[in-house]
């Protein structure tokens, strides 16, 4: 078991992350203390859950490139309704948000379920015009943090038992993938559509509503990084986490999801978020300019699909007697 | 209608308050001058290739002014060159262009004056010394550097203040946030940030309070007291300085105005009037600056904090 | 025709069928892959469905189990009429198979692949891993393989991937269990195993169906036959009242009113000779020699390797060790590319997916590889495509609405023909044809033949890699068999009969 | 000889419809149409539109992208796909800035510009047809990275001061108002049509999209090719960053941010399938084209760029979904 694991890609992943935040560690004191650390995972919460969401939707062999847009156009809604009616709960507008990205991921899903257009087509149109509705709906206008209520920017950071509700969030989310992708019929058959979409048919699992619910959980939980986002950093407008959604796939991909779908794990796309967060928050701490960050990560990105795709390689059948024992 | 002189108020990206705020006063001015059209508009990110299709299209639409705050004091010349060429009249303000790009140029205020201040605003808190860093803006932006050149030349008057770090926080609040956060792990005695920019110092503030650093570390520098007020309020930034943006707006408007409709001729020496801001000197450059910092505080930030 | 063998006594049954399958009709585009067939299936009892390889059992297999609809026909289970409209739909109502081809997970666990879509659950509506691999270890355990249920499936070799989706398929509570050629893939020792398996599920009561390509075992466990020939019901009844032989003639029953061309071989001198081809893996130690205007006929089960060989031969894949020589000179292949201009062409077996462009027309597909002649300096010339497209698709009596018809919109023997019309026109030295006649309808197949013999008559050598035993028996000079990659045995045609060929394919006794 | 002698051969024709009737038919006279509309919108809803020099202005908005937009359709078509173009320009602008520290003129600007795009190309290539790694993933990867070495290079300087000679790519008329990058654009066009449609190179490019397999076992060199590609849309990121770089006159490593979406949402638009194996040149040009006037209609009527955003969106779905969309409904009233 424990050998097992060792060799797996996120025990390797996971021994990347431990010796980066030595490496800083060793340049700067204080880097991996667990209080500096349980601020960086704060920092990374919104990568990792939106890089589940995005891994639900690779495994079943699709794209989601609007989940950023997404993020910003329902923070931006709860943040419009915050700013004019304060009085609505904050549990109210995190339910709207949700819904809001649930519905978004729901309009990918249909058009690559029932018109079966490709999904990295529809979400690239669906990236832009959600961005576009955003500048609709707020004039451009940001909605700043004195208009925004003190519990709905209060609620990510409240702390509880040492950490952030947000890092609560995270981990819930975690959770709670833990259990649809380990556990559940649905989160099983995102690896058989993806792994294998013609077998998926014969054991009775129909690809195109599987694919659907997959973008339908990657919508919500968008979604839900909306509010967070924009209560976390006290600001909302048109430009919200623009370009995240390539940090988010490059996430998954560190993290040993197969593109091709079918192949990944939580823990891979937890460690692969992480990883990037560390870079990031590593980088000011450790002296090294911030211009190097982009070229770090798209490193990385090179170097890790390089190495999952190592293991990846298909044998071709094995006809040979003598050659399958000798395997 | 057709008579109406129309000015182009192009800014570095659409949404920004600071800019929506100059759109006022630029309202304000055309109303008081009677037949000019003001155009409000630039691109969603602050990017110059953004701006030239803007320009293009207005050069297409024959305006009579074009005055921007540029996201790249180079990248904007050749646009801007052709609309002169086909006899618009052509302003920078805020954040300039190149020489052969434009006119004139109108700061907001005199870079020399702003370095001062943002220094003077951090100092002022400590009077037994101590460690202050700067969060920038746009990494790529002329005016921060300008400023930061300038707070440099002063420094010498404050033996205790020491620098320890420059940060930058591309405009983006996230980012800045960030950066703020590291800056406060790396220097754990930090006593100030200073943010020249309206994103950095409202992210700054809301990550010192999120730090729980509220009274250890001032947050000051440039901002909006619209966006500032609260964190006046809960203490994490003592006070900043801002110009009036409105004010801006309603200069860079009358000097338009009075270029466009050949009132006055964009050379040194020149006096452009502003209205009620008075005139404008141009210098050897062609620049002028309209006049200098104004400090917020708990004292006057409730009665700004609605105007912009 | 050879009369259709009804044995009157099947009527005279007790026991009353699990499933009944009447007037089962079902059509793929050009081809009829079955027509009016009809099926009992009794509990305790074993019926073997043979054919030969085309003539319909795996699309039977597919509509029972919800994976196809028929276009006419009816299902019955326990005389109620039933519509299978997902697998999971024909799971409920007790019927499991084994598929010819391995629809397993490489990714996921092997208990996982045996319970997908209904694993275990807890009370909380959880998936029950603990439990499931428990179950999975007692399942695999009962078709007698030690696999850990843990292990990814995509470490295990092809034999052990079969006993699982053996497992996958005794998974679930049901009355009736297919086998689609169950054994093709096992060892002796597996395939023992297997039979005692069988043997138990009988006597729990299942029916069972049993598709294979082997008289032995068909003799030894199944208790009734039904025989398919292309796409028909020719014979049903039960096993203790035939023959060998008799199964061999409903089966091959075609050869009696197929009628090959005749050949009269003129051989030349040697174009190829392969010496101690090898491969890591999949083949082992090729060797023979092939002369001008010869047929080779290449025979084998399913899965013997053979088109991986010809594949290395082609260049497609490379051997770990071997010579070949062409013309008497040593030649090196290392890419399609290469053989080509050494003149050696290879007309695939699976046509889909690497013989035809389906998306593109006629005439593109023709002039691929010959695109250097058509073309002038690189720039392509239409007129000159359609020219060399024109003349070799009527030279193979290409029935189509036009040159620029997308291939995707013929029939499967049409679409064989611009493939192998596609190698014509390079004016190859030696044509490999795979499973030339492989899913397409007796007219066309006919005309492959007949084509076949004119090519080598013209002085064409032809290496025929087919499954069928007429084809084999009606087109070759000679015939190498393979076995589990290597050659098995190796004879001119005059030593041939049926039975020779299945044996050595089978490995049932050395007959040389 | 005749291999069927005493049945004469049947007569299959060439072509049943002509080039005409399938043109008119195809996705490009879709295009054409919904152009047309644009065009016509445009006119009445602004008197500055039909001016010739604005026209020749508005060009600017999508020849650069365009000019990248060819390669990409071709390395769409074969199958794999380029997101690291618009880090390309990026790279190789900032190439250029840097070895004009060293005072190289201009001819030694272009060479540098065009060589760093080729090398990009290289790079992605090796790593796609080499290692086998999904293109997808590659290049998002060597996106960041080539526009990080920019940043690393750059930080938050620029590069200015190119010589007056250097202008002309991007700032240059060849005659009246024809821009020399329009006349890029156009020779560019018609190379690559030529190209893609009238070349065995060409011919084998939709083999590969169609059906990598098949085109291995038909003796087609599908890594070399698929090479060639990669090299050639490294070398058009040179040109358009020659061009952008000239026009702007300035490098800063934010230069040509997010094109790559722009670029794959053009060749899309213009009727390339994402999926490989279907396109053409002639699409990708009306798309270029279509998305210029859309952005510079809009732009007359000062709309923000965001909002074009919308409808180049709802255009790419659109016109995506709506063949589907009509077949789909025909088949459940069926
Ligand atoms: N999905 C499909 N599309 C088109 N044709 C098909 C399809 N599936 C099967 N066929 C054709 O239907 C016929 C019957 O095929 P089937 O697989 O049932 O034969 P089989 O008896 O199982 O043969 P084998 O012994 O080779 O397994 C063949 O001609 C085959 O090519
Ligand atoms: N598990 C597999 N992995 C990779 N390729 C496979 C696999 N199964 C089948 N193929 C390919 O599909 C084709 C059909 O294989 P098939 O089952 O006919 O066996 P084969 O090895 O071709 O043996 P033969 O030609 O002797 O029947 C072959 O080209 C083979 O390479
Ligand atoms: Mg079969
Ligand atoms: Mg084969």
């Amino acid at each position: 078991m424990i050998a097992k694991f060792l060799k797996s890609r996120e025990a390797i992943l996971l021994a990347a992350v431990i010796a980066l935040i030595l490496l800083v560690e060793t340049r700067f004191a204080g880097f991996a203390a667990p209080s500096n650390l349980a601020g960086v995972f704060n920092d990374t919460s919104i990568l990792i859950i939106l890089a589940l969401g995005q891994m639900a939707v690779i495994l079943t062999k699709c794209i989601d490139l609007s989940l950023a847009s997404n993020l910003a156009l329902t923070g931006m809604v709860v943040a419009m309704i915050n700013a004019t009616a304060p009085g609505v709960p904050v549990i109210a507008l995190i339910a709207l948000a949700i819904g809001m990205g649930v519905v978004m991921g729901m309009f990918n899903g249909i058009l690559v379920w029932k018109l079966d257009i490709p999904p990295i087509v529809v979400t690239l149109g669906t990236l832009t015009i959600y961005r576009g509705v955003i500048f609709l709906i707020s004039d451009g206008a940001w909605i700043n943090a004195h208009e925004m209520s003190g519990g709905f920017k209060a609620f990510p950071r409240a702390e509880f038992l040492g950490l952030p509700v947000l890092s609560w969030i995270a981990l819930l989310i975690v959770g709670l993938f833990v259990v649809l992708i380990g556990r559940t019929g649905l989160g099983r058959a995102f690896y058989a559509v993806g792994g294998n979409p013609h077998a998926a048919v014969y054991t009775g699992i129909s690809v195109g509503f599987t694919r659907f619910m997959a973008f339908t959980i990657a919508g919500g939980l968008a979604g839900l990084c909306g509010y967070l986002w924009v209560s976390r950093y006290a600001v909302a407008y048109v430009d919200v986490a623009g370009g995240f959604e390539l940090d988010v796939v490059a996430a998954c991909v560190i993290g040993g999801i197969s593109i091709a779908g079918g192949i990944g794990t939580v823990g891979g796309a937890v460690l692969g978020a992480l990883f990037l967060g560390v870079i990031k928050n590593a980088l000011p701490v450790a002296g090294i300019s911030p211009f190097w960050q982009l070229a770090i990560s798209g490193a990385a990105i090179i170097i890790a699909v390089a190495f999952n795709a190592r293991g990846e390689r298909s044998k071709g059948r094995v006809i040979l007697k003598s050659a399958e024992h000798a395997q | 209608q057709d008579d109406d002189v129309r000015i182009a108020l192009v800014v570095k990206s659409l949404g920004n308050g600071f800019f929506e705020a100059a759109n006022r006063g630029a309202e304000e001015a055309a109303e008081e001058i009677g037949n000019v059209e003001i155009i409000y508009t630039g691109p969603t990110d602050t990017t110059a290739e953004g701006q030239i299709e803007v320009i293009n299209s207005l050069i297409a639409q024959q305006v009579d002014a074009i005055a921007v705050s540029a996201n790249d004091p180079d990248a904007l010349v050749p646009a801007l060159k052709k609309a002169m060429q086909r006899g618009i009249t052509v302003i920078s303000w805020d954040s300039g262009v190149a020489p052969e790009g434009r006119e004139m140029h109108l700061s907001p205020s005199s870079h020399e004056l702003i370095g001062q201040t943002i220094i003077k605003l951090a100092a002022d808190e400590l009077p037994e010394g101590g460690d202050v860093a700067v969060l920038s803006a746009t990494s790529t932006s002329t005016n921060q550097n300008i400023w930061i050149e300038e707070m440099n030349k002063v420094m010498d008057q404050y033996p205790d203040i020491n620098v320890v770090a420059t940060v930058y926080g591309d405009d983006l609040a996230d980012k800045s946030y960030r950066e703020a956060q590291g800056l406060m792990q790396t220097y754990p005695d930090l006593d100030a940030i200073i943010a020249p920019t309206s994103v950095g110092i409202v992210a700054a503030a809301q990550a010192v309070a999120d730090a729980g650093k509220i009274g250890e570390v001032n947050v000051t520098g440039l901002g909006l007291p619209s966006e500032m007020a609260g964190a006046v309020e809960s203490g994490a930034s003592k006070s900043f300085a801002i110009w009036n943006p409105v004010d801006l707006g309603y200069a860079t408007t009358y000097l338009a105005y009075n270029l466009a409709t050949d009132q006055a001729e964009a050379e040194p020496g020149a006096e452009v009037g502003m209205g009620r801001m008075g005139s404008a000197t141009l210098d050897d450059n062609n620049e002028a600056a309209m006049s200098e910092p104004f400090k917020y505080d708990a004292s006057n930030i409730d009665e700004f904090k609605s105007v912009f | 025709m050879a009369p259709k063998d009804y044995s009157p006594r099947a009527a005279a049954d007790t026991a009353a069928p699990v499933l009944e399958l009447r007037g089962i009709s079902k059509s793929f585009p050009g081809v009829k892959a079955l027509s009016d067939v009809a099926l009992e299936l009794r509990p305790g009892e074993v019926t073997a469905l043979i054919g030969e390889n085309g003539a319909g059992k795996s699309t039977l297999v597919k509509i029972l189990t919800g994976i196809y609809q028929p276009d006419e026909g009816e299902i019955r289970v326990d005389g109620e009429p039933m519509r299978f409209a997902t697998a999971t739909a024909a799971a409920d109502a007790g019927v499991t198979a084994i598929h010819q081809e391995t629809v397993l997970f490489d990714e996921l666990s092997v208990g996982e692949n045996i319970f997908l879509g209904h694993a275990p659950h807890t009370r909380l509506g959880l998936m029950d891993w603990a439990r499931m691999n428990r179950e999975a270890t007692a399942i695999l355990d009962r078709v007698g393989a030690r696999i850990d249920p843990t292990i990814p499936l995509r470490e295990l070799g092809i034999a052990n991937k079969h006993l699982v989706a053996i497992a996958r398929a005794l998974s679930v509570e049901a009355r009736v269990v297919v086998m689609d050629e169950p054994t093709a893939a096992l060892s002796q020792k597996e395939i023992e195993e297997l039979y005692e398996l069988v043997e138990r599920l009988k006597a729990e009561g299942k029916a069972i169906l049993f598709i294979s390509h082997k008289f032995d075992e068909v003799f030894r466990i199944a208790d009734r036959y039904t025989v398919f020939r292309d796409g028909e019901m020719v014979g049903a009844g039960r096993l203790d009242e035939t023959s060998e032989d008799r199964l061999v003639e409903l089966m091959v029953g075609r050869s009696v009113d197929q009628i090959f061309p005749q050949r009269h071989p003129v051989l030349g001198g040697e174009v190829l000779k392969v010496v101690g081809y090898s491969h890591p893996t999949e083949f082992a130690d090729i060797n023979f020699t092939l002369r001008k205007g010869e047929i080779l006929g290449f025979y084998g089960l399913v899965g013997a390797g053979r088109s991986e060989f010809m594949q290395a031969l082609f260049g497609v894949t490379r051997p770990s060790k071997g010579a070949i020589r062409i013309d008497g000179k040593v030649a090196v292949i290392r890419s399609p590319t290469e053989a080509i201009a050494q003149g050696i062409v290879y007309v695939p077996e699976d046509r889909g997916k690497q013989g035809a462009i389906t998306a593109l027309p006629i005439f593109q597909n023709v002039t691929l590889p010959s695109l250097d002649r058509t073309s002038r300096s690189g720039f392509l010339r239409m007129a000159e495509e359609f020219r060399l497209a024109r003349e070799y698709t009527q030279r193979l009596d290409l029935r189509a609405a036009s040159l620029d018809q997308d291939v995707g919109n013929l029939s499967g023997g049409n679409q064989q023909k611009v493939v192998i019309a596609k190698w014509l026109a390079t004016k190859p030295k030696v044509i490999i044809l795979d499973e030339p006649t492989k899913g397409i309808d007796v007219g066309s197949k006919a005309a492959v033949h007949e084509f076949m013999a004119e090519l080598a008559a013209e002085g064409l050598s032809v290496i025929m890699v087919s499954s069928e035993i007429p084809e084999i028996l009606g087109m070759s000079d000679r015939v190498i068999v393979m076995r589990e990659g290597r050659m098995a045995a190796e004879y001119d045609r005059a030593d041939l009969t049926p039975e020779t060929l299945v044996r050595a394919a089978a490995g049932l006794e050395e007959a040389a | 000889m005749s291999l069927s002698e005493g049945t004469r051969p049947r007569h299959v024709p060439d072509r049943l419809t002509s080039r005409s009737q399938r043109v008119l038919r195809s996705w490009e006279a879709l295009l054409i149409g919904v152009a047309v509309l644009i065009f016509i919108a445009n006119t009445q809803a602004s008197p500055y539109f039909l001016n010739p020099w604005n026209l020749s202005d508005a060009t600017f908005n999508f020849t650069e992208k365009a000019m990248i937009g060819f390669a990409m359709a071709l390395l769409i078509i074969s199958g794999e796909i380029d997101l690291s173009v618009a880090g390309i320009i990026a790279l190789a602008s900032t190439a250029m800035g840097y070895a004009l520290q060293f005072g190289i003129g201009t001819p030694g600007l272009v060479a540098i510009g065009l060589g760093v795009g080729l090398l990009c190309g290289a790079f992605n290539g090796v790593l796609v047809t080499r290692l086998g790694l999904p293109s997808i993933v590659v290049t998002i990867g060597t996106m960041s990275l080539f526009r990080g070495i920019a940043y690393i290079v750059l930080g938050d300087e620029a590069y200015n001061g190119y010589p007056s000679s250097f202008a002309y790519f991007g700032q240059g008329y060849v005659f009246w108002v024809i821009s020399f990058e329009l006349v890029v654009f156009l020779i560019l066009a018609l190379i690559y049509g030529i190209l893609l449609h009238a070349t065995n190179f060409g011919r084998r490019i939709y083999v590969i999209g169609n059906n990598p397999t098949a085109a291995v076992f038909s003796g087609v060199r599908v890594q070399r090719i698929k090479m060639t590609l990669f090299l050639l849309t490294g070398l058009m990121s040179g040109v358009a960053a020659i061009c952008l770089t000239s026009r702007l006159g300035s490098t800063r490593p934010s230069i040509a941010y997010a094109w790559e979406l722009e670029i794959v949402t053009m060749v899309v638009l213009g009727g390339v399938s994402i999926l490989g194996g279907s396109g053409s040149i002639l699409g990708v040009v009306i798309a270029a084209l279509v998305m210029g006037m859309v952005t510079f209609g809009l732009g007359l009527l000062n709309v923000p760029g965001i909002v074009m955003s919308i409808f180049i969106g709802a255009l790419l779905i659109g016109v995506i979904a709506l063949p589907r969309l009509i077949a789909l409904l025909r088949a459940r009233r069926a």
